[in-house]
């Protein structure tokens, strides 16, 4: 199993650290990093199985920008704050649908549409910012607590995340309609002569992904108070990398939800032992780099070797 | 004195994981004659020839060419050593035309800095007309499944080699071209180039072949000349038992039931038109044709897989408006495709997740979750029943021979409990013993009320197995014969357009 | 009576050039910018790429100057590789001053701009001094943008010079992204948990800053460079420090008086050897526009839309 | 031709442009846009070559910064610029070999592969410079002339590009070695089947890759005289937009240069015209990623007509 390999590279690297430093395993420092990823990590679960249908979106980071300006800019208009991120979230998964109309009625590619759908939703964040972050001090402490508050001190944004993984890791193994997702992905033609609507399956996965950014959006809204039309820029990079370390591929049909949060996981550890570590900011992009390529390559080889 | 065979294969070994593929076989190939290799699905041949042409390294072993104990790294080590293999998979570049792909090795082999373009086109041509003028600056995705097949073949004709390997080449083709195949290959034995030839068609064996070597279960059987052995005897060292009789008892002629499936004026404005079939309960309808006819065309269109111009189609009766293959598998209507690789099954998908990919409402439980056990039991019953030899079915479908490939494809189609079931080559690359199981179960389900349409291109299984052959001959239907009427030659006069005189003023027309 | 000088031909135009020219911190700059075109009846223009890329800048640069105005203020992304366009913008009769950064080796005829080392050395000292000169603090970076690491090495370095026992604890790189910059802060926070300040030099990343400021229970002083609204609030409710913030406003209008003058230089008789060296006698080689340090009694003046709303302008959009 | 539809739209762009602008079509605006993309052009070419062999390449943008930098410094500790630039260029092909090396040897893909050395590249930037620009002030005028001087009014960086276009463009449409990468690209095992080193391929597309992006960087370096640690951040999606417009397949197989370079030179008009318009910057993204996506899909469109 793909995930077996992860997790010793992972906790590899916790116990060297732990001796390294001694405030690395504490629950202090653990709970900082699942804070630190689980708003990414809940649109890592939309870009995987859109990875695995064959798809890529790169407009996530832009989605789930727009998603928190618009739900922010209709709070400031006078909504309350749950309608509003009903909407915010709303406009994302048509923002998806969007693309999804792109993607299989006119027939272009998931990368060039959703570059441009980068752009053009980067551009909407401008507009309806007008380039100055919107001050969001105002929310209501009961939505403010989505992003900063806990439950018996585990914040209510890490049960969200472990709820969102949970339920679409299961469906995703477990559920008739996902396993289309899988077929699709896995070889379109062949995926047609079983009756399957390859078209609707990929468009839905489209939607799904930018539903899952908007809803990143609005909790990222929730724990920051604000809405920055230049936030989550470059994201998308970060989170196909952690699917793809965990195991999804560029090609389709393959790919786990909990393997790509274990990839995200790890790059999480990197950045955040570096910085334990107190290594040099000019140092810190090139020994991160070195050892995502090692852990991959170790992870690539540690794969190969079992099957 | 006896020359060294130019390839002798020695005490060789193959294990996939737990799976062994060959154990300690053997094999001899001389100078200058065709061998054919036999063996039921699974037996280890493709195992064994891609070994040779270096795709594949033995666990242990020897290779020797010309007496010479080789170690066959690469593909290239392979052909530096005058070794070329046809693969049983198509493997071809499909966005390249089809003369590049004709002509790669050479090309890659040669050391002329800029490519001579009209040069490429004239010899490819050249070599592509032998077998059928398919035109070469064609791009090989624009062309058939067939067509395809025919230019991996003509690829291996231009191969400057002593030892050319057949993986199934005639899979797919029809009597035409296959013929054409066998001059050519005996004009290669003449230049005393020595052949291996794969083939599941024991009436290629006995007419091509010189001598035969049979495999079972990954082992080495015996090796005979043609002469000294008949068919009976190499299906019973193949299967390890008798096959008494290798095709089921047809229907007496009065007994077809109801109509099930009637198609009127079927047109897709391209490839063919005025296309009408009826077909009745219990009968086994048999579809003939040349390469191109536009077989997999009509039968694609009927089960919704292309848009249709004009015309209907009608189950059990009532008029069907497909929107998508789903509807049709809905309604009771499934199609086997002839490009197993491309659309049949999911390469990297384990078997079971493959056989119930046309239905997944069967291993549905409630509240849209997948019952995996029902899921397993689908998949090991219907896997037991066309004796599928795999690990498991947890394995992935990449990992089964080519005729096992082929097995789940069809326990994919048998999954839904059709109304009628339209097969496109159905046992291309199935071995002797299974292609009689499978005949049985399609006369079984026909039996029991299940609609059969069978597309073959191998005229005996269109002769032994139909009640009924329609015959197609560029996009028409040029004729139908009766189970008394059929016969190889009836088939080819139509197929060919010669009997046909509408159709052979039209293709004037056309020319 | 002598007609009034100050004023400009017909279609005379001056046009501010930027990168990211999407976020707000050039507003305001832009905004005095106009004003001060418009007293003097000029046409004014914002152009700039929306990305933060030099090559694109350059090419807006160019663009702009192909429409040949009357000058040009620009905030060179990278100071070298302005050189050669700002060279041809000044032979081909354009005015250029640089704002915010420079390009010294240019024939750029003026240079404003807050000091980047006072602003540092500012902050070391406010926060030093909440401190009573003890403790230990962090700073986020954002490595190779010339003016951040400025403010960043200033505020390093009046720290060890001034304050001995202020300890550097960490530093990390939040390249302006607020997601890093919350990990960053958290993993500090977990690794020094006497860290009692950090100072970045943009407002970017602050958001993220402050939010693990506050979750890590407020103890820690986040002290950083620059405003807008949301940083505003944050220091009015206290969960900010404090922010050191250049005077966008001079920036723009004192820019475009140097523009202006040096495109009038017969404006004056010059008492010196200018007409023989052919050397403009109107040029300022620097400006400094000053800054401001932004605390809880004073945020309220700073909000860019309160002011929008009061002057009744469209911003960039006149 | 996927290039006529390209070229269609480019000039439509411009005919309406040059009614709604005086200042189009004029040389300097020419010029100007001309300048902007020739030098990522190079780039372009390489990136083409590297997606028709099934490849991608995210370092790019570092790659050209790690290339001006490391001439950079040489040229200031005392090296000849001429030198200083081999060497920066064979740095390059070193970090492309290192690429190839994983891709090929251990088995990565180029995805992950490239957005590893894309971090640690940057890196190395960063440590080389330790952050702050270098100032090439004193590059002699011989040099400089390669990116600021021109020939009959022509700027020599046009020059090398067509240059480079041209040979390139040839190569990959007669040259035998250049063929071998479509067939990996097409499909790896048939091209093995055949007896390619479909390795050996890829390892070198990796390397030519990395070694025009290096090229670039020298140019650069030549034109701004100067070399920044952040230069060329986030260029990858750019060159690999233009690309993809231009026809290239991210499944491998297909693509030409003239067509990449068709993509790059769209995207270029458009920048370019929303700018003279005067559009307000809130609006400039939106509009852009609009027309891209239009065009995108009537050039698919025109495309799929004729085939
Ligand atoms: N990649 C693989 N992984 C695991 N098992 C494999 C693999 N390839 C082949 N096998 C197994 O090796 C055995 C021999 O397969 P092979 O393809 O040689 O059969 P064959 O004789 O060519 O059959 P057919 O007539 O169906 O083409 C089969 O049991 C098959 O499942
Ligand atoms: N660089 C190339 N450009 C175009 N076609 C090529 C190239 N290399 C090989 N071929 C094609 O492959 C075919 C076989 O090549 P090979 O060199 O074996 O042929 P040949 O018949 O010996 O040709 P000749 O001796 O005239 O070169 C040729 O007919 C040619 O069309
Ligand atoms: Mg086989
Ligand atoms: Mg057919």
């Amino acid at each position: 199993m793909r995930e077996a390999g992860l997790i010793v590279i992972i906790l590899a690297l916790c116990i060297a650290m732990s001796f390294a430093s001694p405030h690395f395993l504490t629950w202090g420092n653990f709970r900082a990093m699942l804070m630190s990823f689980s708003i990414e990590g809940i649109v890592v679960v939309g870009m995987t199985i859109l990875l695995i249908v064959g798809g890529i979106d790169l407009s996530v980071g832009s989605v789930v920008c727009f998603s928190m300006v618009v739900s922010g800019a209709l709070f400031l208009a006078g909504f309350d704050p749950w309608t509003a991120s009903l909407i915010g979230i709303g406009v994302s998964a048509l923002i998806g649908a969007a693309m999804g109309f792109f993607v299989t009625v006119i027939g272009l590619n998931h990368f060039i549409t959703s570059l441009a759908a980068m752009v053009i939703v980067r551009g909407m964040c401008l507009v309806v910012t007008k380039g100055t972050p919107l001050s969001l001090f105002t929310l209501p402490p009961a939505f403010k607590a989505i992003g900063q508050g806990s439950f018996n001190n585990i914040p209510y944004v890490i049960l969200i995340f472990v709820v969102v993984v949970a339920i679409f890791d299961f469906l995703l193994r477990r559920a008739t309609a996902f396993r289309k997702v899988f077929y699709t992905g896995s070889n379109e033609k062949a995926a047609q002569f079983s009756g399957i609507r390859t078209k609707q399956v990929k468009f839905w996965v489209t939607v799904l992904c930018s539903t899952l950014a908007g809803l990143a959006g609005v909790i990222y809204m929730a724990r920051f108070g604000a809405a920055t039309p230049t936030f989550g820029a470059g994201m998308e990079l970060n989170i196909i990398a952690a699917a793809v370390i965990g195991g999804a591929s560029l090609n389709g049909g393959s790919g786990t939800i909990f393997g790509a949060i274990l990839g995200m996981a790890l790059l999480s550890v990197v950045t955040s032992s570096l910085i334990l570590l107190d290594i040099s900011v000019y140092w810190q992009d090139m020994i991160k780099g070195c050892i995502l390529l090692a852990a991959v390559s170790i992870d690539h080889f540690l794969h190969r070797k079992k099957s | 004195m006896i020359q060294a065979p130019i390839l002798e294969i020695r005490g060789l070994s193959k294990a996939f994981g737990p799976v062994k593929a060959l154990s300690d076989v053997q094999f001899e190939l001389r100078r200058g004659e065709i061998h054919a290799l036999c063996g039921e699905n699974g037996a280890g041949k493709s195992t064994l020839m891609n070994m040779i042409a270096g795709v594949l390294q033995p666990d242990e072993g020897d290779i020797l060419i010309d007496g010479q104990a080789v170690s066959i790294h690469s593909p290239a080590t392979a052909q530096r050593l005058g070794v070329a293999l046809v693969h049983q998979e198509i493997a071809l570049c499909q966005d390249a035309t089809v003369a590049e792909n004709i002509y790669m090795a050479a090309i890659n082999s040669r050391r002329a800095p800029l490519m001579n373009f009209q040069k490429l086109y004239a010899d490819a041509q050249k070599v592509m007309n032998l077998l059928a003028p398919i035109p070469v600056r064609t791009r090989v995705a624009d062309l058939s499944i067939s067509n395809q097949q025919l230019v991996e073949i003509a690829k291996a004709l231009t191969l400057d080699c002593k030892v050319l390997m057949l993986d199934e080449p005639t899979a797919a083709l029809t009597e035409g071209e296959a013929k054409r195949l066998f001059s050519i290959v005996r004009g290669l034995r003449e230049r005393g180039i020595s052949v291996a030839y794969i083939s599941h068609r024991m009436a290629e064996i006995f007419s091509l072949c010189d001598r035969v070597t049979v495999f079972r279960d990954g082992r080495y059987v015996a090796t005979d000349p043609i002469a000294a052995v008949s068919p009976d005897d190499i299906v019973r060292k193949m299967v390890g038992r008798e096959i008494t009789q290798l095709y089921p008892d047809k229907l007496a002629p009065k007994e077809p039931g109801h109509l099930i499936l009637s198609v009127e004026g079927l047109s897709d404005g391209r490839r063919f038109a005025d296309v009408d079939l009826q077909l009745r309960a219990g009968e086994i309808l048999g579809i003939g044709g040349l390469i191109g006819a536009g077989r997999s065309e009509i039968a694609q269109t009927i089960c919704g897989l292309r848009p249709m111009a004009s015309g209907t189609v009608a189950l059990d009766g009532k008029r069907l408006r497909l929107r998508g293959y789903g509807d049709a598998v809905k309604a009771g209507l499934v199609y086997l495709s002839e490009d197993r690789k491309g659309s049949g099954v999911f390469l990297d998908l384990p078997i079971a997740a493959n056989i119930s990919a046309l239905d997944l409402g069967r291993v549905t439980g409630p509240l849209g979750l997948l019952d995996r056990k029902a899921e397993d039991r689908q998949a090991r019953e219907l896997t037991g029943r066309l004796g599928v030899r795999m690990a498991g079915i947890e394995a992935a479908v990449s990992t089964l021979s080519g005729g096992n490939q082929q097995k789940v494809a069809i326990a994919k189609q048998l999954s839904v409990d059709p109304k009628v079931i339209i097969m496109d080559e159905p046992t291309r690359g199935i071995d002797v013993g299974a292609k009689v199981e499978i005949h049985r179960l399609l006369r079984q389900l026909a039996g029991s009320g299940v609609g059969v349409v069978v597309i073959s291109s191998e005229l005996p299984e269109l002769i032994g197995l139909c009640d009924r052959v329609m015959v197609v001959h560029e996009g028409r239907i040029a004729g139908e014969l009766a189970a008394s009427e059929l016969g190889e030659e009836a088939i080819i006069m139509l197929a060919s357009g010669v009997q046909d005189s509408s159709n052979q003023r039209q293709a004037e027309n056309v020319v | 009576e002598t007609p009034n000088p100050f004023k400009c031909e017909p279609g005379e135009k001056y046009v501010m050039n930027v990168m990211v020219s999407g976020v707000e911190y050039w507003f305001p700059v832009y905004e005095m910018f106009k004003q001060a075109g418009q007293q003097f009846g000029c046409e004014t223009a914002y152009t700039g790429t929306p990305e933060y890329d030099v090559n694109k800048q350059i090419a807006t640069f160019d663009q702009a100057l192909a429409q040949k105005p009357a000058g040009i203020l620009v905030h060179p992304m990278n100071s070298d590789p302005f050189i050669e366009p700002i060279n041809r913008a000044i032979e081909q009769g354009t005015a250029v001053v640089t704002f915010a950064a420079d390009s010294p080796n240019s024939k750029r005829v003026s240079y404003i701009t807050s000091d980047n080392n006072a602003e540092g050395t500012y902050a070391a000292d406010a926060v030093a001094k909440a401190m009573d000169g003890k403790g230990e603090y962090a700073v986020l970076e954002n490595p190779g943008q010339d003016n951040h690491d400025k403010r960043v090495n200033a505020f390093v370095a009046r720290m060890e010079a001034k304050w001995p026992d202020m300890k550097l604890v960490g530093r990390a790189a939040s390249n302006q992204d607020p997601t890093k910059a919350y990990q960053a802060v958290l993993s500090l926070a977990q690794a020094h948990p006497d860290l009692g300040a950090v100072f970045m030099p943009e407002a970017n990343s602050a958001i993220g800053a402050a939010q693990a400021a506050k979750e890590g229970g407020g103890k820690i002083r986040v002290m950083l460079a620059d405003v807008n609204a949301k940083i505003l609030d944050m220091i009015k409710a206290g969960e900010i420090f404090g922010s050191v913030n250049p005077d966008q406003g001079m920036q723009g209008y004192m820019g475009f008086m140097l523009l202006w003058m040096a495109k009038h230089p017969d404006l004056i008789d010059p008492m010196n050897d200018a007409k023989r060296s052919g050397f403009n006698p109107m040029s300022v080689p620097f400006v400094d526009n000053g800054f401001s340090i932004v605390s809880k009694d004073n945020a309220d003046d700073f909000y860019w839309d309160k002011y929008l709303k009061r002057r009744g302008t469209k911003g960039i959009e006149e």
